[in-house]
């Protein structure tokens, strides 16, 4: 039983995506890295590397380490600043026919609100993700995307700063993730994206060390999906605007889980450090999926209740 | 550069003992494209199970026609799957990755492996000229000098050392080199050192190469995820601060170039 | 290198257990369930499967999915009540030379009370886990274990009620855990043992539903080790009380880990579902690795930051 | 009851066709406790790996000597990793577990299979006299009636029936046991009846049987976390209210016993 092709394409506020596949950010670069070995031009986005305002030289070595199904990393946002990013990457991004996400961290609300304003000005990015939940950076993230005012205060300082559509990715880290997504859909997000890492650790027991240099990382990969897929599921039915699920994803069959989660997409992070080409082959497998089940749009997945 | 990530048959595992074995991957346009020092990531297990998560780095032994040969040792559950494939089995491969070793024919070459860094100092050797090049291999003892006389064809003189004695000196195959610094520098003439091997070791000889002013390139281990560039893991400390990235800056590095002090 | 056997005994407040491996609750059923399979008395000790007043037949199926390393359950604490517990299951018990220990779980503060009294008056019974985390019961645990004042009035109740030394159980899924480990701790309790499962879901496409019957369920197993070493680290050096680590723990090699972040002893759950003689195994592997390593006390092994 | 957990190398693994398996296991002590009904817990992939994590539940196909068998067909990543077994390859098994068949010789047995609901069956057949003993085995087309013909020399009569109408009668094989049970019932005989297969096959089957009277075992499934009576995973609602575990208290179970209204 074979039905017409289905329809793809998917909304996030006033984007509109060919396709609900993105690449996460830190796990593709600037773009350009992967181009010989994945047809970027294919996905429906990718989101960039997380940019300061400063450059950042990360954290020391060791800075991964593999645990069950999953990748802990404590990179430290390593980055090369908003200005080096603007003139040397940004240029040779504007040739990429896919919608561009620049993801972007300060160490305070006026940090986050300036990236905002510079990448406005930019030109060449399409939206704007705000990561508020990165556990890595002492100093930085982790406070934001733990509370629910620091959370809305970041969001209004982005939102006042752009016209590109602002989305809020949000941490895992929470009691009570709900609590963070309303507080950031009322100062104005346009989409929310969750879940960043999990905060974790793994020691050294030869060494007697913990395994990262910076003791704690963040736990991403295939170990972490049922975590982030109920947070999206709770999430989802919480507000009002489009929710991007990422967290494990890793074949077509976990993308779609997301989905009839009611995320109106996905973003793959670890599995295309692994798997180059796993975002186009989930395209792919979204779309026989939908034509073996008679689904003509990504919306019509979705789980009523 | 061109890196493909592709499918490929294991034509042989030979089992050199030690936990030492030889793995040949037919994939000739890896096999063309690959130079001395580079590396691959190879897929350890099922490709539907997700542990282990992440490929395995590992330098490219040599490449020969279609066919792509890595030396490994068996170290943790990634390399015993690896170890567990048989003539047949399909293989997930991506490469040839990373800078390889700068080859220079116009100057004296001096390798210097130890353990199983001798795995990516045999492509490097047979792009050399015989003439002028010097190899020296150390090991904890001769089981784990794997293939060294394999190296024979490929250099005018091979060194051997062990640590307990049983081939060839008796010692640290940087004492060889040292040795062999000191005879090398009254010729008046510098040669290229390039080293690959335990840390340590790979510091100590760096160390030797810069207090003697002769220039010197290493290959370097890090934790992987990606080996592409994308990921920003496989970090080591910079001389002068920041940090390189193994898998994209190197794996084979001018010495000069890494912190030696605050790495590891 | 050998060294003289080692020391794997180890104190938990008035307990003293013979080495610190335990089977965690709900994954050892009563005790002799397990009793051919492995040597209940060479454990440090065994915790029951979870008690509640009234007996609860639990959630409907399907009640359990795998997911990558990792097991979602929504078992919903199923179990026959406290009077059946005592009349029929601790009689054998009281025959096995291992500690035993008893999980409670109430839908109150005052049931917590009471069925520690119960237990306290029952005898045979060496301690009592407060499980104040587990996700599965609407009613039930997940408030208790996510707001430090109320895990506090239940540690104070069961606390006020027995006489046998309190352990109570902590929940992975809150923003700061040591918030609620330090009211437990004020409030008494005698332990802390962490982690509960973390709250997860999976989704069945082809079926186009949640793959648990009760949507959520607790995710156990070696995926979520990470989170719970972590969270055990931070715990550690957070309160004064010995800390039981539980989470995803596989080899002595993992169970090394949990005793190097400082947990005075660990509970081995889900891999004992899969290698019924882990437990066994993990015991000799710990004492293998101290010989080699020179450590002659358990606590010596623990990393001192 | 013993159960054991061990290590145990694979005999031989012969492919049926259509997905279809037969594993033999070298298992002595197990293979002399087995019960006809039982099953046990075999362990998918490399012992290192966490995924998959739980060992997946398969009934005995039939015991012979220090040999077990198991019928089983490949539909997921476990099953296709033990389907990759190879002879001589060791695999860790926990068994014999759970409550078998009734088995009643005084009584005439009518043993229905659909599709690998075969599995079980067999060994049961193999332990009741041909005499008195009827076989009625269904599946979507012939080549997934897996092992048919193994029954012949079991039963007085086997009758087969394929939903395309491949092979035997054109249609299910629920409508051949309700005909058959006509017949029987004016013999004023009852017989005792055996199913297992796929959940609306056996609630068919086991509805039947209610309606007429007469005695129903099924033998059922449930997603298994431990096979061994902890985890309570395998719950299904018992008619009355309440649960049984199909790991424990079946997985054979006196079909009056199951609420089916609520199943699944
Ligand atoms: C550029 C490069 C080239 C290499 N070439 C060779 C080679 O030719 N022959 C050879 O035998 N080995 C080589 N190695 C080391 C090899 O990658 C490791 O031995 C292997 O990854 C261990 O995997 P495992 O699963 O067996 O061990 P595990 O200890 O189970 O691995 C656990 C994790 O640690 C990482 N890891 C462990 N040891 C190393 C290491 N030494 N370097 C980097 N990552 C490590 C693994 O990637 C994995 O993520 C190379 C490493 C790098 C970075
Ligand atoms: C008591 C019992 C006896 C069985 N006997 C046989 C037999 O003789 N031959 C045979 O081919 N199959 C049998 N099955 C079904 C068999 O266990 C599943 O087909 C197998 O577990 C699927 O594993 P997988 O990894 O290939 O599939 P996956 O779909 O990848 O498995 C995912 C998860 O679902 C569970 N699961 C999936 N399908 C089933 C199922 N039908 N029943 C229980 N759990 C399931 C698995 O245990 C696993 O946890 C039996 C099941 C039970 C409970
Ligand atoms: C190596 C690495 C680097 C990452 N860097 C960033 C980052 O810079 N900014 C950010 O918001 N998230 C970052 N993440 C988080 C991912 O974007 C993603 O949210 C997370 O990994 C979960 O998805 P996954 O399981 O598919 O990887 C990083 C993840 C990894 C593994
Ligand atoms: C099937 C199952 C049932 C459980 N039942 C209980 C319970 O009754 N009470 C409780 O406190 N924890 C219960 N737990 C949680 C475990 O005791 C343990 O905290 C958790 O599984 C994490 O450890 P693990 O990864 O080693 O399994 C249960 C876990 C599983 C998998
Ligand atoms: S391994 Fe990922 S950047 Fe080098
Ligand atoms: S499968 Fe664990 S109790 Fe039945």
């Amino acid at each position: 039983m074979s039905h017409p092709r289905p329809d793809l394409s998917v909304a996030i506020g006033p984007l509109r995506l060919r396709n609900p596949i993105l690449l996460a950010s830190g796990t593709c670069g600037y773009g350009r890295e992967l181009a010989d070995l994945v047809d970027i031009g294919a996905l429906g986005g990718i989101v960039l590397k997380g940019i300061s305002l400063k450059p950042r030289p990360g954290n020391p070595p060791p800075r991964i380490v593999e645990t069950p199904s999953g990748l802990l990393n404590a990179i430290g946002l390593e980055n090369v600043g908003i200005d080096t990013f603007i003139e040397r990457k940004l240029p040779s991004l504007r040739e990429i026919d896919t919608c561009i996400v620049s993801n972007i961290l300060g160490e305070s609300v006026e940090e986050y609100g300036e990236l905002a304003r510079i990448l406005d000005m930019a030109g060449g990015v399409h939206a704007i993700e705000v990561n508020i939940s990165c556990p890595n950076v002492k100093a930085g993230g982790f406070a934001f995307g733990t509370d629910p005012a620091a959370a809305a205060e970041v969001t209004l300082a982005v939102k006042e700063s752009t016209c590109l559509p602002v989305i809020v990715k949000l941490s895992p880290n929470v009691t009570d993730i709900t609590a963070i997504a309303r507080a950031v859909e009322k100062a104005g997000a346009d989409a929310l994206s969750l879940v960043n890492t999990l905060f974790g650790m793994a020691i050294d027991i030869r060494r007697r060390r913990p395994a990262l240099a910076n003791v704690f990382g963040g736990l991403s990969g295939p170990a972490i999906r049922p975590v982030a897929l109920r947070m999206v599921w709770q999430t989802v039915r919480a507000v009002g605007i489009p929710v991007i699920g990422i967290g494990g994803i890793r074949t077509a069959g976990d993308a779609i889980e997301f989905l009839m989660a009611g995320a109106r997409a996905v973003q793959i992070g670890t599995i295309s450090l692994v798997n180059p080409r796993a975002s186009t082959e989930i395209i792919s497998g979204i779309e026989s999926f939908m034509r073996e089940e008679g689904f003509s749009r990504i919306t019509d997945m979705r789980i009523d209740r | 550069m061109k890196r493909l990530d592709i499918s490929a048959p294991v034509l042989s595992q030979q089992d050199l003992g030690h936990g030492i074995l030889l793995l040949a991957i037919l994939a000739p346009e890896i096999a063309k494209a690959a130079l001395p020092g580079q590396f691959c990531m190879l897929h350890a297990g099922s490709p539907e199970t997700t542990d282990p998560l992440l490929r395995r780095p590992f330098s490219i032994h040599y490449a020969d026609g279609d066919t792509i040969f890595f030396l490994y040792r068996v170290v943790g559950k990634g390399t015993r799957l690896i170890a567990a494939m048989r003539p047949g089995d399909v293989i997930r491969i991506l490469g040839p990755l990373g800078c390889g070793f700068s080859i220079s024919a116009e100057t004296k070459n001096i390798l210097v492996g130890g353990g199983l860094g001798t795995a990516p100092l045999f492509f490097l050797a047979r792009s050399l000229p015989r003439e002028g090049t010097t190899i020296m291999l150390g090991a904890k003892t001769s089981g784990e000098l794997a293939r060294a006389d394999a190296f024979l064809p490929h250099a005018e003189k091979v060194f051997l050392s062990t640590d307990d004695g049983s081939l060839g000196q008796h010692g640290l195959v940087t004492e060889l080199l040292a040795g062999h610094i000191q005879r090398t520098l009254c010729t008046g003439f510098l040669p290229l050192v390039s080293a690959c091997g335990p840390w340590p070791m790979v510091r100590a000889v760096a160390h030797l190469c810069h207090i003697n002013g002769i220039p010197c390139q290493v290959s370097l281990e890090a934790r992987m995820a990606c080996g592409t560039g994308l990921c920003l893991g496989c970090a080591i400390p910079r001389s002068g601060g920041g940090y390189l990235h193994v898998c994209t800056d190197g794996p084979v590095l001018d010495a000069a170039l890494v912190d030696w002090e605050t790495s590891q």
